[in-house]
């Protein structure tokens, strides 16, 4: 976990607490908080997903979680950052990941959010493997 | 020279395991590693294409040369997040 | 308040509870929420700000919520939308804006969010009232 | 003909009251109504160019004509949600 006045990076194997981590890092100047949280749905590709295993390089990938952080404070007038990744094993509903931006305005909390969980797919050394009543496979991006 | 070899998701499984040491040549690059590695994991040649390669924790690519000691990851395209 | 499954518009004048309607609106089928919450912050215009008011028209406010809803689940495939706004005196931190919207994919889920919220703020008959140290003045649009 | 007036934020504190009964001229519009406030409340034709106004809780231009027992609510530009 890295934690500093307004951010917060970490890789977790428990449940995330989105509302708590949002009011800890709101400054007083925020008037906007913007969340994304990625959940684990019931289905992929036309099947039937039971759970979901996540597994990660947990030290690069927070690594990387920290740039994505450090860039959107750099490129967006926002005020605080956190973006949390879990690992192991998720049922269906359950948060798998979550960005938080809170800032004075409401614009650049959603290009930032919205920014950080595009990047964050692309660059972050986390994959998830989907275990289906017959079998399971890993996804892959492409 | 000794490097320190990891593997994730399905390359974990076509290796068998999360973590090697190997010894290397001198003046290797990641992708006389690949070509090695498909020697003995010739599964792993269909990733060829796809494959990504970080050093010490740092994506590279192909041409990126590797030194003593360095720490060598080696992986799918990556899938976290969300849809 | 307009609760339908999938759907939750609602004027209210106690504490928006963000987490608990996101876990009650959510779908099995639903991979992405984007939950964007207006806050209440401590300055405007370069006064220190101690409170606020909202007052609203309250019946043609909640229709104007429904009408959003209604448009932004038309207009993105989107699973669940939910908008809230709070009425009444609010301290720095407190929200007094929630627009919940859960989807298949993460961009329209955003998109959607985006748009109800920029909508809102132009069409939805609510005022604000900022209380300063030495006085106190309606906030209103342009 | 009666009609019933809601005002909101400044314009109710402009006219002291949030809910006025008035009795109109048949065929009166929307511009005519706030024509004739503005001779009770001259503050009022400050917010002339920005005011909304809504009859049954729907908006509409000054161009709209009034009916008999209609609402009609009259407004400076809203300031809900966020920044």
């Amino acid at each position: 976990m890295i934690s500093r006045p307004g951010e917060l990076y970490q890789i977790t194997r428990e449940p995330i607490e989105v509302q708590g981590i949002s009011r800890k890092l709101l400054r007083a100047a925020d008037g906007a908080v913007c969340v994304f949280e990625g959940v684990v749905r019931d289905h992929s590709k036309g099947k039937r997903t039971l759970y979901l295993e996540y597994e990660g390089y947990e030290t690069m990938a927070l690594k990387k979680l920290e740039e994505i952080g450090l860039f959107v404070r750099g490129a967006w007038e926002i005020g605080t950052v956190a973006i949390v990744h879990r690992l192991g094993r998720m049922d269906i509903g359950e948060t798998s990941v979550a960005v938080i931006v809170t800032s004075s305005h409401r614009r650049p909390a959603f290009d930032a959010c919205h920014y950080a969980i595009d990047k964050l797919k692309k660059v972050v050394p986390i994959w998830k493997k989907e275990f289906f009543e017959d079998g399971e496979v890993w996804i892959e991006g492409q | 020279m000794k490097v320190r070899l990891l593997f994730f998701a399905s390359l974990k499984d076509i290796v068998g395991s999360r973590d090697l040491r190997l010894d290397l040549p001198a003046n290797s690059t990641v992708g006389d590693l690949l070509t090695e590695l498909e020697k003995s994991y010739p599964q792993m040649k269909a990733y060829r294409p796809v494959i990504l390669t970080a050093v010490n924790e740092e994506y590279v690519d192909k041409s990126a040369s590797i030194s003593e000691g360095d720490e060598i990851a080696i992986f799918p395209p990556v899938s976290g997040g969300a849809r």
